[in-house]
């Protein structure tokens, strides 16, 4: 009998790089449509609110891309999104869900300011490295105590890390008002780090090296996650966490361990905030780097080789959105909305493009 | 007025929103629904049940149309994630989003700019008859407003209806294992769809008793992370009602405790102080609740032809 | 052969034209099935020959994409399993579909419409759960909690289950896979007894042997077609290896698979020559060897020893230790007390990658579990375990070529059926995860193999092939410990048996001393008669 | 002050073509209280001086520098940062773009003075002393609680110009001055005032944003003999029973004074805030006329200098 009959095999999937190519442009594909449904669903709230859509999207795409200013902006807006992205990313590669970037980019941020203060004298090729050393280990040492009560106490990393982001907001508040406090300021805020903290600019208008320094730790990761044996274990243990015990990895090592980097990432965003952004510590300066982090984690679908791209498009949304409401009268609450919106999308885009492809066949 | 008694009716007030919003978490999460727009829904809550009493003129109105509004976003997160199976954290997070753009966005539509900003009356207190005379208890628990009650009997009815009647055990066996739920003729889905749907209604009521309760009115930012808090409280109460309700009682106790602390004049800075509630919750998950188990299927979608699903 | 088209006067079930597809795979092509009043009715078939799913659509987990199902007479449409219990079908699945931390009581009840005011009155049940229990001969604590009991009594509680709701089908999907020959037999009186009251049952098994002892009727499958009905009395165990299997060529190679435990009809193994491998060197010493289970509790406590090429059986039911035991001699479940070596190695204490590298490999009960990252590639699962050492590693990296090259070669040495190397393990058969699982072991050059249930849920190809290799393995020189509840299986294989109860030995038994019911009789804890 | 800069001719808003003026808010423009303010005196500067304008709101502090660059990239020539938290990107944005004008506010007179900055000192102090000359005759406890949001210089400038107000009072009550932690947070601050009225404090001084509603429920329809004061916006509405006054801002006179004087191209200068620019006390409310006239008469010798009262910055122990 020739017909077919169970199981089936399938035609060999040819792993050719054009067949991979193809499954790159479908995803592309995925997301811009989600993107654009985003919009016109976005679009179409717009108008009925009574305000032109077609210039606030002008102003979002325009902020962006019509000046060196915009872009320079963009670019420095990315950085702490794509490290809180990462910060997000990797602990979830091991089945972990770090909530407490936001807790970890601010303790980063504290600590490099107070290096940057205590030391202000030192030269720019001995502060500058502690300035960011010091941030990266406090965001690792915060992400560590949560991690540590998950290990040894078996407390939910969810629920340590939402708590521990509440600590932090304290430690700032405390540190940028009471021990270096700028009276000046008007607002919870330090006084400036020395000048040797400062991460060095470059171009006009100028943007500072701490996107360099994000784009080679972007790169690493993706090194790190694909290729190297840490990187292996990690996915193991997310793949199937009893698996990998059996098979010699060191669960809950790994598990702890990707918290720790998720936590030092997240202090690095903060280190970078304070060296090249605010040169100072100032209450509040963690934005919503938190939220947008994971949400750009998430559209990613946890591919670290994505999360780069995936934050460029949010720090373009971010930063127009100021300029929508600036130019077109919507008001900024639209842009949670348009982001909602693509998250929406993108997920439906996957099970229409699922039942695509089986009615194809 | 005694001074333990003003505290003490601080802190039960204080605990209703943790109470409803928790509640809602769990109610979710035990049929396997994990919502995480708790906040974005409490400040939808809080708009809506404001804008809605000042429209109509009645707080009932206001809470049932807010308790309406945040059902139908829990009812959408159910949907999607039983009928498509799209990522629950991700909905959720998606759903926070658009809340709390709603939120500002309906306030700013409806009210505008204004110095002198209209006020809804607050919730009345009713007291008990009889039982509101009995010292301490009679005015901590018998002379507060009917959220409180509501908040409390709710609690009561949720561990009733979870652990006595048979709706109870069908519901945690969906959070549980769905699979074995859907083989007894469980409605695995309706289950889902229903459960998050009254999570997403309770977690906009616990954000509309703010405004009844703290202002009259919806101002900005006004939940301030308690959403947040809820997600952490249905860990610590380890997704039982009776749990939540104790550790509600332990968060709205530390977070009074923290600003008596502060008013007695004790001299440490205010903000290791306001850090209390968080460090002693931390402390006593690490010495006391180890036991805390979350449901088996919490999060995860259930496909019934799917093999991975078990 | 005797086609038995209508074995009563009218069937109590026919299913008529079932097709069923899981995207590309066709798993069902227009299957009839027809079931009499009163009859145990087997469902015979190798591994994916569609018994399952064919079931799993009777019973509305799977909608059919075509074909009828007429119940007494009646067409039926069988949405979902509230429209099967309903209409008064019950099913026994495979991994059981139990709520673990429920009663058993609250389990079997789940689903009905008790009624709840002021309270439901799980008492009232649990004493009606006990009287069905006693009239069908399925003993079981109603208050215990399902997570703490054996396999064997999780299976009377999901034919409580059905019988709670008085069905009149009962699908059991292989439910004899994890119990002892008196648990079988207590089985087997049990269906009887259902039978007796007027109900039907569908017994699915690849076992040959368990068909003839308990079914009236057989209907074998292979690859999504019913190939045959006929009526035990008018068949034999080769002519339905013939149907299952296929081709004959390949039944004359199965031969021992097929033929496991009827050769000799009390149950005594095949008599081949006896015991060798006694002079070989001891390569695997274990001493006292205390390991607890996860709750803390001293589950396993042995002495054992190994020699090389050897094979020495671990036999017992589910749930005395086995697990534990094996666990700890791979190096995964830290042990309290005692020691276990390897070539003269201590390696208790260690960290599982030591273990790991001392030589020991693992083949976990559990394959699904414990042995693959289903969402990686093949490549990945052979390289998993492997990672840190010389072999996959250049400097900080894994030499991503080299394994794609060993998983390619795996894929030919093991006959692993897969599209390609880079398929993530999640969709191949259970057949071919084992395989994959195999190929990792025994790319260790393994000192100790620890091999637990390797063939569950295997079909007769598959098994043979495990066997195969697990001789191979013995021949060049490793010291095999193997696991199982198929007591088939040990005798067939082992040079030794040891006999665990309550987590200690109770008993060893050389090649040739085998007697199945007196190792089920050691199983069960009864004191050693001689 | 550095008032005396004219503006050599050049562009920047000078030369009688009408401002456009872009403004940064920190919160929602609907919050009746000091962004409303903002937003009112942008209008009335549109309507009165015909300028174009474009305001941005709820802008978070680190935020601030990208949102007013912007707004020179789009070429706006005179810009407004409402709350002294923006002040120092202000004043580096100043420094950077001496063609635009600056507004910035700040609750001191800064060391140096920038050509195109124009800065609005805010003196919270002044106001609050007629809160402290109110809450010394009023409290009969001799308990006054102070709430604030986070401990920020200018607010204990406020503490100590109500405990200078106590001094000069006679008075020998004490001012509790505690912090909800966030000026917005009106479930804290309804908490910690019930907790303040229940320690028998009688007077309570606000210094809330939006909190302060919450300050008002916790008093609201009790019985006890509690008086309230606020800030910002008359916020009566809240609980008429229990508000005594509150220290008024206004911001449409300090901005069209500003804008009108940057229009005569004077492009810098120190405009202070005083009870002739923008502040003043409500007539008290639920008072003795008694006190109602000890705070008008304080107000009346701060205006005309009788009564200096001193700007002091310093942490509170
Ligand atoms: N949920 C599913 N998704 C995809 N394919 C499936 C699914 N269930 C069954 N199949 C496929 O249908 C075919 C029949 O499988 P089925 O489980 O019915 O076999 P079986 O006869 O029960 O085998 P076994 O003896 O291994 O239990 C197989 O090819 C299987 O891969
Ligand atoms: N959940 C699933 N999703 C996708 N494909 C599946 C799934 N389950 C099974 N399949 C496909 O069905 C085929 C057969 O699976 P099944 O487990 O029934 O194999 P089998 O016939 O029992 O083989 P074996 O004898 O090796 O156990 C597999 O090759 C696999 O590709
Ligand atoms: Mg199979
Ligand atoms: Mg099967």
């Amino acid at each position: 009998m020739t017909t077919t009959t169970a199981p089936v095999q399938t035609p060999p999937r040819t792993e050719t790089r054009a067949g991979r190519g193809n499954a790159l442009a479908r995803q592309v594909l995925a997301y811009v449509v989600a993107v654009l449904m985003a919009f016109v669903v976005a679009g179409i709230i717009i108008a009925a609110l009574g305000h032109n859509p077609f210039d606030a999207y002008r102003a979002i795409v325009t902020t962006s891309f019509k000046s060196g200013f915009g872009l320079v902006e963009t670019v420095h807006k990315w950085v702490p999104l794509v490290l809180l992205a990462l910060a997000f990313t990797i602990p979830l590669a091991a089945g972990k869900y770090n909530i407490g970037g936001e807790g970890q980019l601010l303790v980063g941020a504290t600590a490099s300011a107070a290096a940057g203060i205590l030391l202000a004298d030192l030269p720019i090729y001995v502060l500058l490295p502690l300035v960011l050393v010091c941030g990266v280990l406090a965001g690792a040492v915060f992400a560590w105590v949560a991690a540590w009560l998950m290990d040894r106490f078996g407390i939910n990393e969810i629920l340590s890390t939402v708590l521990l982001n509440f600590v932090s907001f304290g430690i700032v508040d405390y540190v940028a008002s009471e021990v270096w406090s700028d009276p000046a300021a008007g607002h919870p805020t330090t006084i400036p780090i020395g000048e040797g903290g400062l991460l060095p600019l470059v171009g006009r208008p100028p943007m500072h090296l701490g996107v360099l320094l994000a784009v080679l730790v972007a790169a690493a990761v993706v090194v790190v996650m694909r290729r190297s044996v840490p990187g292996f274990e990690l996915r193991a243990v997310g793949a199937n966490a009893r698996a990998a015990q059996v098979h010699g990895i060191r669960v809950g090592r790994v598990a702890v361990g990707s918290l720790v980097v998720g936590g030092a990432l997240a202090g690095l965003a903060g280190a970078i905030e304070v060296a090249g952004v605010h040169g100072k510590l100032i209450e509040g300066m963690q934005s919503n780097y938190l939220l947008l982090g994971i949400i750009i984690g998430l559209i990613a679908r946890g591919n670290a080789l994505a999360v780069p791209f995936v934050a460029f498009g949010i720090a373009v949304l971010e930063v127009g959105s100021s300029a929508m409401q600036r130019s077109a009268g919507v008001p900024s609450e639209m842009v949670l909305i348009v982001e909602a919106l693509i998250l929406l999308f993108l997920l439906f885009s996957d099970v229409v493009g699922a039942r695509l492809r089986r009615s194809s066949r | 007025m005694n001074e333990v008694t003003s505290f003490l009716q601080l802190v039960v007030t204080a605990m209703v929103p943790f109470i409803l919003a928790a509640q809602g978490t769990m109610i979710a999460g035990r049929a396997g629904v994990f919502n995480v727009a708790q906040e974005g829904l409490m400040m939808l809550g809080a708009s809506v049940g404001f804008l809605v009493s000042l429209t109509f003129g009645g707080n009932l109105v206001g809470l049932v149309v807010a308790g309406l509004g945040g059902g139908l976003f829990g009812w959408f997160l159910g949907w999607v994630t039983t009928r498509f199976r799209l990522d629950q954290f991700v909905i959720g997070l998606a759903l926070f989003f658009a809340a709390a753009g709603l939120a500002s966005l309906l306030y700013k539509v409806v009210i505008g700019v204004t110095l002198q900003p209209p006020l809804i009356p607050t919730l009345d207190d009713l007291s008990v008859p009889g039982l509101s005379a009995i010292p301490l208890v009679g005015p901590v628990l018998f002379q507060q407003s009917a959220m409180v009650y509501f908040a409390f009997l709710l609690s009561g009815g949720l561990y009733w209806l979870l652990y006595k009647t048979n709706h109870g055990l069908k519901l945690r066996s969906v959070g549980e294992n769905p699979k074995a739920a859907d083989s007894l003729g469980v409605n695995v889905a309706r289950t889902r769809i229903w459960c998050s749907a009254a999570g997403g209604a309770l977690m906009a009521l616990a954000g509309a008793y703010l405004p009844m309760t703290y202002t009259g009115t919806y101002t900005e930012g006004m939940v301030a992370g308690r959403g947040w808090l809820a997600i952490a409280l249905a860990f610590f109460g380890g997704w039982r009602p009776q749990y939540i309700l104790a550790g509600s009682a332990f968060f709205a106790g530390m977070e009074v405790l923290a600003l008596r602390v502060q008013v007695g004049g004790l001299d440490v800075p205010h903000q290791f102080i306001s850090m209390l509630p968080y460090v002693a919750t931390l402390l006593v998950m690490m010495f006391a609740l180890r036991w805390a188990r979350i449901p088996a299927f919490l999060g995860r979608n259930y496909d019934r032809e799917s093999r991975t699903s078990h | 052969m005797t086609e038995n088209s209508s074995p009563g006067p009218r069937p109590l079930l026919h299913m008529d034209g079932i097709r069923k597809t899981f995207g590309p795979v066709v798993a069902l092509d227009g299957v009839d099935l027809t079931v009499g009043r009163n009859e145990v009715h087997g469902l015979l078939g190798g591994n994916g020959a569609g018994k399952t799913t064919l079931m799993n659509v009777l019973y509305g987990l799977y909608r059919a994409d075509e074909g009828i199902v007429t119940l007494d007479g009646q067409e039926v449409v069988i949405r979902d399993p509230r429209d099967a219990i309903s209409h008064g079908i019950g099913m026994v699945h495979q991994n059981f579909l139990q709520v673990d931390t429920y009663s058993v009581t609250e389990n079997i009840v789940l689903g009905t419409e008790l009624p709840s005011w002021p309270s439901m009155d799980l008492k009232g049940q649990a004493e009606r759960i006990a009287e069905l229990s006693t009239r069908f001969g399925l003993s079981v604590d109603p208050l215990a909690t399902v997570a703490d009991l054996s396999v064997g009594l999780r299976q009377r509680v999901e034919i409580l289950k059905a019988l709670y709701r008085g069905a009149k089908v009962l699908v059991l999907d292989e439910p004899t896979t994890n119990l002892t020959p008196q648990e079988v037999d207590s089985l087997f009186g049990s269906l009887r007894a259902i039978v007796d009251e007027g109900m039907s049952v569908v017994f699915i098994t690849h076992k040959i042997r368990e068909t003839m002892a308990v079914c009236d009727t057989l209907t074998v499958m292979r690859d999504g077609r019913r190939v045959g009905t006929v009526a035990r009395r008018g068949t034999t165990p080769t002519e339905l290896a013939g149907l299952m299997v296929g081709d004959d060529a390949m039944v004359r190679r199965v031969t021992e698979v097929v033929t496991a435990g009827m050769a000799a009809p009390v149950g005594r193994g095949p008599t081949v020559d006896a015991y060798a491998a006694g002079d070989a060197p001891e390569r695997v010493v274990v001493s006292g060897l205390l390991a607890h289970n996860d709750h803390g509790v001293p589950a396993a406590d042995v002495s054992l020893s190994v020699r090389g090429g050897e094979i020495v059986g671990i036999a017992g039911v589910a749930g005395n230790g086995q697990v534990e035991l094996a666990e700890a001699l791979a190096g995964v479940r830290p042990t309290a007390a005692g020691s276990m070596s390897l070539d003269g190695r201590d390696l208790a204490g260690s960290p599982t990658a030591t273990w790991l590298d001392g030589g020991v490999a693992y083949v976990p009960e559990d394959r699904h579990r414990d042995g693959i990252l289903p969402s990686e590639s093949i490549v990945e699962n052979l390289v998993l375990g492997a990672q840190r050492g010389r072999r996959f590693r250049s400097g900080p990296f894994l030499d991503w070529r080299r394994a794609r090259q060993h998983a390619e070669s795996s894929i030919r040495a093991f006959s692993i059926k897969a599209p390609s190397a880079s398929t993530p393990a999640a969709q191949l058969s259970g057949g071919n995860i084992q395989r994959i699982i195999l190929a990792r072991a025994f790319s260790h050059e393994p000192g100790f193999l620890i091999l637990h249930n390797p063939t569950r849920g295997l079909d007769i190809p598959s098994t043979q092939f495990v066997y195969d290799r697990t001789r191979a393995a013995a021949a060049s020189g490793t010291a095999v410990l193997l696991i199982s509840e198929d007591l088939d299986e040990l005798t067939n294989l082992c040079d030794r048996i040891l006999v665990v109860y309550s987590g200690r030995i109770v008993g060893e038994r050389r090649r040739g001393e085998y007697d199945q019911y007196e190792l089920g009789h050691l199983m069960a804890g009864l004191e050693e008669s001689a | 002050c550095g008032s005396a800069d004219p503006s050599t001719g050049q562009s920047g808003g000078a030369g009688g073509d009408s401002p456009r003026i872009a403004a940064i808010f920190s919160g929602s423009a609907t919050d009746a209280d000091y962004n409303a303010l903002g937003l009112l005196a942008l209008q009335s500067a549109e309507k009165s001086q015909g300028a174009e304008t474009a305001h941005s709101e709820s802008v978070p502090v680190p935020d601030a520098e990208r949102v007013m660059k912007e707004y020179l990239a789009d070429g706006y020539t005179v810009i407004w940062s409402h709350g002294s938290q923006y002040f120092e990107a202000t004043s580096k944005l100043a420094k950077q773009n001496p063609d635009v004008t600056f507004i910035g506010e700040f609750d001191d007179k800064p060391k140096e003075s920038i050509p195109n900055l124009w800065v609005l000192d805010r003196n919270f102090h002044t106001a609050f002393y007629p809160l402290g000359v109110l809450a010394a005759a009023q409290t009969k406890s001799g308990k006054i609680g102070y709430v604030g949001g986070l401990s920020l210089p200018f607010s204990y400038s406020e503490v100590h110009a109500v405990n200078q107000a106590l001094k000069d009072s006679g008075s020998n009550a004490t001012v509790t001055p505690v912090w909800t932690g966030d000026f917005n947070d009106p479930t804290k601050a309804q908490q910690i005032t019930s907790q303040l009225v229940g320690q028998g404090n009688d007077v309570i001084v606000g210094s809330l944003n939006l909190g302060m509603v919450g300050a008002f429920q916790a008093v609201k329809g009790k019985t006890d003999d509690v008086v309230v004061t606020a800030k910002y916006t008359d916020k009566s509405q809240f609980d008429p029973e229990h508000y005594a006054t509150a220290a008024i801002y206004d911001f449409t006179k300090p901005l069209g004074d500003m804008l009108t004087k940057i229009k005569a191209g004077e492009r810098s200068g120190y405009y202070p805030l005083g009870f002739d620019t923008g502040v003043s006390i409500q007539t008290p409310k639920n008072v003795d006329p008694a006190v109602v006239a000890k705070v008008e008469q304080a107000v009346a010798d701060i205006t005309s200098g009788k009564i200096t009262v001193e700007k002091n910055l310093t942490p509170i122990k």
